[in-house]
């Protein structure tokens, strides 16, 4: 599984990156996500910001021209969630930009593609990810029904854990049709038998439950694809593009932990000077390298749709699991007593690694995927 | 022979008593261990009963001294020798009999003040301590010395029969609901740093002390920052020698990594164990396995290290009623038993998958929310009452004796 | 799962401990060991050496006087074998002075108890203990069978790792009867039928696979008890036991790392001052305190018929084969260059740590045990 | 546009001749990678040909100066710039064609004479390199410095036209094999230690050199002690100033790392993948997984972990060709390269069971008794060549900036 697909960054990529990096850092530093925490927000995002990001191309970057997009593509979203993970930034990104426009652009009838990606590209419109309703998280753990009728689908079931739920003015929902097989569909936030549960996580990301009793939506709402492959491709995605906005929090939380070593001083020196805590962050960072190169090559591999690319995103989700766990952990040790309090900021990275961990799937359920891929 | 012989029927008499006396006074509520941390009794001006039943338990254990049951009499104990006093605790155990008192003075600086107090010292704090009147608090930490507690920066300056104290501490736990704090404190700027410091009594009451929880987090927390602006203490409040304050300190530590270490383990004991809440949450097979095998084999492998874990503490705790002293053991148990807590936390909450990430709200049960605040709180285990890192450099020093 | 047995050494296991040490070390140093290695010895044990202990009633620790044993007990076994551990001293105790006395004491009848048991106790006699068939370690996995006949029984199939197999005068067969039950069965060396092929192991250990192509025994050699659970106690004390050895080995090779880290000098101090090897060491030294602890607490509970026996012994194993394994690898990496080399005796003990680590069933077997036993 | 265009047109037409002689000249045999590292054709005095294909591949190459393509044709090169090289390699692969000769003189020497050399000295030692006439070994290590490399004592004394040698290298590889080594020794005992370290070129065939294979834990070894005692060395085989043995050293060793990471990977990459041994060794279920849940993770995170280490390698490797130099960075792949290998050989052996710890004999097949050497052998990875322990120091230093 070497790749032929470069692992550096092209120049219009570093561009990008520095388009994203200068939004981000001056609109949602991560002042900007502790506000929004303490006042409780429901929303736990910026409409705002988001609007300007849109700007930038990036609500719009996996949409064609011909329907407002600017067709960046998938690294140049990997690059986005990278800089917002530095920030813990809560942005549409992830579940919009990235999920629901793929599952438009691939799954969506013609009038439903006219209606929705100029809204999604322009920042109007911001969907929730609804797919899981266990613990954990599972491809085909999907009991949620849709049940076709003359015009339209019934959907029936629970949704137990929705990326961007409060955020959201309309949700995609994986649900199964009287054939068996499981298509998303598209669920305003209004559908009468909707009912929408906030969830109030350890690290305020935008979550929620759903509950859906007998929820009527259009024929135009259903998302499919002629394979049935939408589901674990948009899957692949979530759990690339999450292991992308991890490597940056990762990223983060090193940069900040090695600017504690070199700066808290103790018997006189800085810690940093102490072996033992100079070889575990030397150890770190070579975790770090390792994550970088597997996060960038899975994403590659998925722009480029190439045929090992569900078992590099599997890779890429398991490893950037264990090394921000790993960071995080270590980060929080070497800050000492400040790093449990809530004033450093290094706990909410913490958290974050701790919920990030299991979405899209955890590092053993990633390694089991990764092993069935194999063949083994 | 006959010596141990008549031993026997006294510390015998003495159970009879003890048996009779607990079945009389012991309120059957008080015959349960507490449901939280917060529910027992920590003693102090602010403290409040939660229950009548509580309050007569004190009392009356108080009257009988047996607070503090190996104290002598005039310090408010019952002046019971080592033996009678385990007696006495075999006797509440039998009962399931609960502690009517905790307490920070009892456990850390009482033994300080009988080997290094005066007798003023020990006649003016010992007997309300055992009555539960006067809560402590430590005040060790600093915020710009964390492991290096000796850099501490807290002056202490004499002025005729006062110290004026000015300085911060951190992380002393319950400063808040606390009467008194022992604390650290640089007496002499010129001398080395482990020399120059000395082990001081302050009335939180003094003008000048102003105290500030910390949040943690784990959310809120008993911890809080402590500042002393020119705090005036008295001068008969020194224990030992000014500058002896480190060795004083040094023989605490130990004390406290022990019972740290303890508490986790004790604590932890009675979660629900992680194989039940593991085949609630992913199920289990046929034969009552957890479905899911990785991580069952995790599962084993905590639940198998924490049992190891407790059969160390055993021997060592063996060893020392065999004569030996708490000594670096204390580090190894320190170090080991809040990696242990550490991984099991962890555990529990990936087990519980997104219900293990909840904050707040009804969307969660209150045990899947304690589980998170517990998760979050242990990791503060390995760095409060010395970091990890150094448990790992007194083991290499002390045990191992490797230079450096 | 805590226990009321002390975990300290009584006065008179210190003088056994006394006992077994001075032979050891003056009869057995780990020189003795590499002789027999280099001149490929056969047998991997010195017969003469196993009569001297069989003088001090360790040959005979479980046996009973009127056999002519000591009675000195299991936890006396545990302690030579973790003597024995400290040079790698090849002696009969684990399988013949534990389990084929074991064996005898619970499963013989009287005449073969009356034949045998002097004979183990005096030292003449050493056994192979002949369980395994497949490649790992298994309770159930035996598919030599036994038949019965008038005047005996005949056995057939492989046996494929027999401890102690190219030392043995006779050896304990593990075989299912007619009624699909596990028994063993005292199968002579030169017994017809008996092939036995010599393994040349990594550690040098005494090992060999056995074929028995209708190997004929007489009525006596059965050994069985009624609830049919010797099988299971002989792995239990196996497994115990032998992670006594382990622990010895372990507590060795960590005071001969620690040694060098005293006095090896790089840079101009000694290795031992340099930070990062220290926090390696003391987290070592933990992990040999918890071993200990529960190497002790399941060698008295077996002693004691306790019923949490079982979950010790795996419990003992399985950490003891992970503290082994790491001291071991750390010992050579700390040692360096000459940690590699056959010059200096880390490598004997890294290598028998990886043959330990399988005998009886590893770390993960022990700890699907631990985990079974708990109900879950 | 014109130039690089000229410039493809040119490297077209260099590949259309390659491609032509290689198809003409490389004998079918070598269309194949060496079945191991001994078949390999590693040139020296003492060296033979395994077969005649072998003998007549490198004949023919070196008649074109293409077994070190990049030299310039006086030292037995062919002048190629990098461009051509690298055309070159291409249309090698292309037919599978195996490297005519195998050459530490080559990798490591060569660049070393071309920077700090003198034109005698390349005169005189390049184009035997090239012919494979010559064979050179390392001397770096000591007994007394092992990590500490810089505090290495051999003695290099001047006397006249001469040097007289007089010490002890250790791990210098095929020594026994070697016909010239270059090596380190100390010019002058009164500098600084990283100061008196000169880089000397010694004929092994002098009078007072000795070499002694060393055994090693894995058996039989490529490694040899070599005792030099009163060598005289002419003073003309001083390579660059006295002194400056410490600065070629270093570039040297950023080289080694390099090499070594890439070599392991390529190696492991022939062996069965665990998950095929494992499927062999313990089965698997009816949907083709490892019986065995626990062992089937553990190869799922080796062979993810080395995936991504491969990855890894690949960016630096792109890196490199994008115009960085070989940085610190190596010291990362050795590290995480070394690592990774010693996890895979362990798994390997482990998966095995009683069959993975087989010493010889003919109860265990050669496959079994390769892994097991191999296993034994991958301990030595994370000593050789800077012990982990020195890549972590080397990373938080040049890497992480860290201080101390």
């Amino acid at each position: 599984m070497a790749t032929t697909r470069t692992l550096l960054w092209s120049e219009d990529e570093e561009l990008i990156r520095r388009s994203a990096r200068d939004l981000v850092q001056a609109r949602m530093p991560i002042s900007h996500f502790r506000a929004l925490r303490d006042a409780g927000s429901a929303i736990g995002m910026s409409r705002e910001v988001w609007r300007e990001m849109a700007g930038l191309g990036f609500a719009g970057a996996l949409i064609p021209e011909r329907w407002g997009g600017a067709g960046l593509g998938l690294v140049a979203c990997a690059i986005v969630l990278e800089e917002c993970g530095r920030t813990l930034a809560p942005t549409a990104t992830l579940a919009t930009a990235v999920l629901a426009a793929t599952a438009l652009v691939e799954g969506g009838a013609d009038a439903t593609r006219d209606a929705e990606l100029p809204r999604i590209a322009s920042g109007e419109s911001v969907l929730g990810f609804a797919h899981d309703e266990g613990l954990h998280h599972a491809r085909d753990g999907v009991s949620t029904r849709a049940a076709a009728g003359a015009d339209g689908f019934t959907l029936h079931g629970e949704k137990s854990f929705v990326l961007d739920g409060t955020a959201a003015d309309a949700f995609l929902v994986s649900a199964r049709t009287d054939a068996g097989r499981i298509d998303l569909f598209l669920v305003p936030r209004t559908s009468r038998g909707l009912r929408i549960t906030p969830l109030a996580l350890v690290d305020h990301r935008s979550a929620a439950r759903l509950a859906l009793e007998g929820v009527r939506v259009a024929k135009g709402a259903v998302l499919s694809r002629k394979d049935g492959a939408l589901l674990p491709r948009l899957c692949d995605r979530g759990a690339a593009l999450l292991a992308a906005e991890m490597l940056g929090s990762t990223e983060e939380v090193f940069a900040r932990t090695l600017a504690w070593l070199k700066e808290r001083r103790q018997f006189g020196v800085p810690i940093g000077s102490f072996q033992a805590l100079r070889h575990r962050a030397a150890a770190m960072s070579c975790e770090i390298e390792l994550t970088r190169s597997i996060v960038l090559a899975a994403v590659r591999a998925l722009e480029a749709d190439a045929t090992d690319a569900p078992a590099l995103a599997s890779a890429a989700k398991a490893r950037a699991t264990d090394t921000f766990l790993l960071v995080a952990a270590e980060g929080i040790q070497m800050h000492g007593g400040l790093g449990v309090t809530d004033e450093v900021d290094i706990g909410l990275f913490y958290k974050r690694a701790w919920t990030s961990r299991g979405i899209f799937g955890d590092a053993a359920f990633h390694r089991d995927r990764f092993a069935r891929l194999g063949g083994y | 022979m006959s010596d141990a012989g008549s031993d026997h029927a006294r510390l015998e008499a003495f159970r009879a008593e003890a048996r009779a006396w607990l079945e009389a006074h012991c309120p059957p509520a008080m015959r349960a261990p507490a449901e939280s941390d917060e529910a027992e009794f920590w003693g102090g001006r602010r403290a409040a009963f939660e229950s009548e039943a509580q309050r007569a338990w004190l009392e009356r254990m108080v009257e009988r001294g047996w607070t503090a049951p190996t104290w002598p009499r005039e310090y408010g104990g019952a002046g019971l020798d080592a033996a009678a006093a385990r007696v006495l605790e075999e006797e509440m155990r039998r009962i399931g009999a609960r502690a009517p008192l905790k307490s920070l003075g009892m456990w850390m600086l009482a033994p300080i003040l009988f080997e290094h107090g005066t007798e003023e010292q020990r006649r003016e704090h010992l007997p309300p301590i055992a009555r539960g009147e006067i809560r402590w608090c430590q005040g060790y930490s600093e915020p710009g010395a964390g492991s290096d507690l000796a850099s501490l920066s807290t002056r202490a300056v004499r002025d005729g029969e006062m110290f004026v104290v000015d300085g911060q501490k951190i992380w002393t736990s319950h400063a808040d609901l606390a009467d008194w704090m022992f604390c650290l404190v640089r007496t002499d700027p010129d001398l080395p740093k482990h020399k120059g410091i000395s082990f001081l009594l302050i009335d939180m009451a003094s003008p000048g002390v102003r105290v500030r929880p910390i949040r943690l987090i784990s959310g809120a927390s008993p911890f809080c920052e402590t500042f002393f602006t020119a705090v005036r203490v008295p001068a008969r409040n020194l224990v030992g020698q000014a500058g002896a304050g480190w060795t004083i300190a040094k023989a605490l530590l130990a004390h406290e990594r022990a019972a740290i270490s303890r508490l986790r383990d004790g604590a932890v004991q009675e979660e629900e164990p992680l194989e039940v809440l593991a085949r609630r949450c992913v199920g289990a097979d046929a034969e009552g396995r957890i479905a899911d095998p990785v991580l069952r084999d995790r599962i084993a492998q905590v639940n198998l290290d924490a049992l190891c874990n407790r059969l160390a503490l055993q021997r060592s705790t063996e060893a020392e009623r065999a004569g030996r002293e708490p000594g670096p053991g204390s580090s190894m148990a320190k170090l080991y038993g809040t990696e242990i807590n550490k991984r099991r936390k962890e555990l529990r909450v990936a087990i519980q998958g997104w219900r293990g990430m909840g904050w707040e709200g009804d969307a969660f049960t209150p045990d899947e929310l304690k589980s998170v605040r517990d998760w979050l709180r242990s990791r503060a285990s390995s760095i409060e009452g010395g970091t990890s890192e150094i448990q790992l450099d007194i083991i290499a020093k002390r045990v191992l004796g490797l230079p450096g």
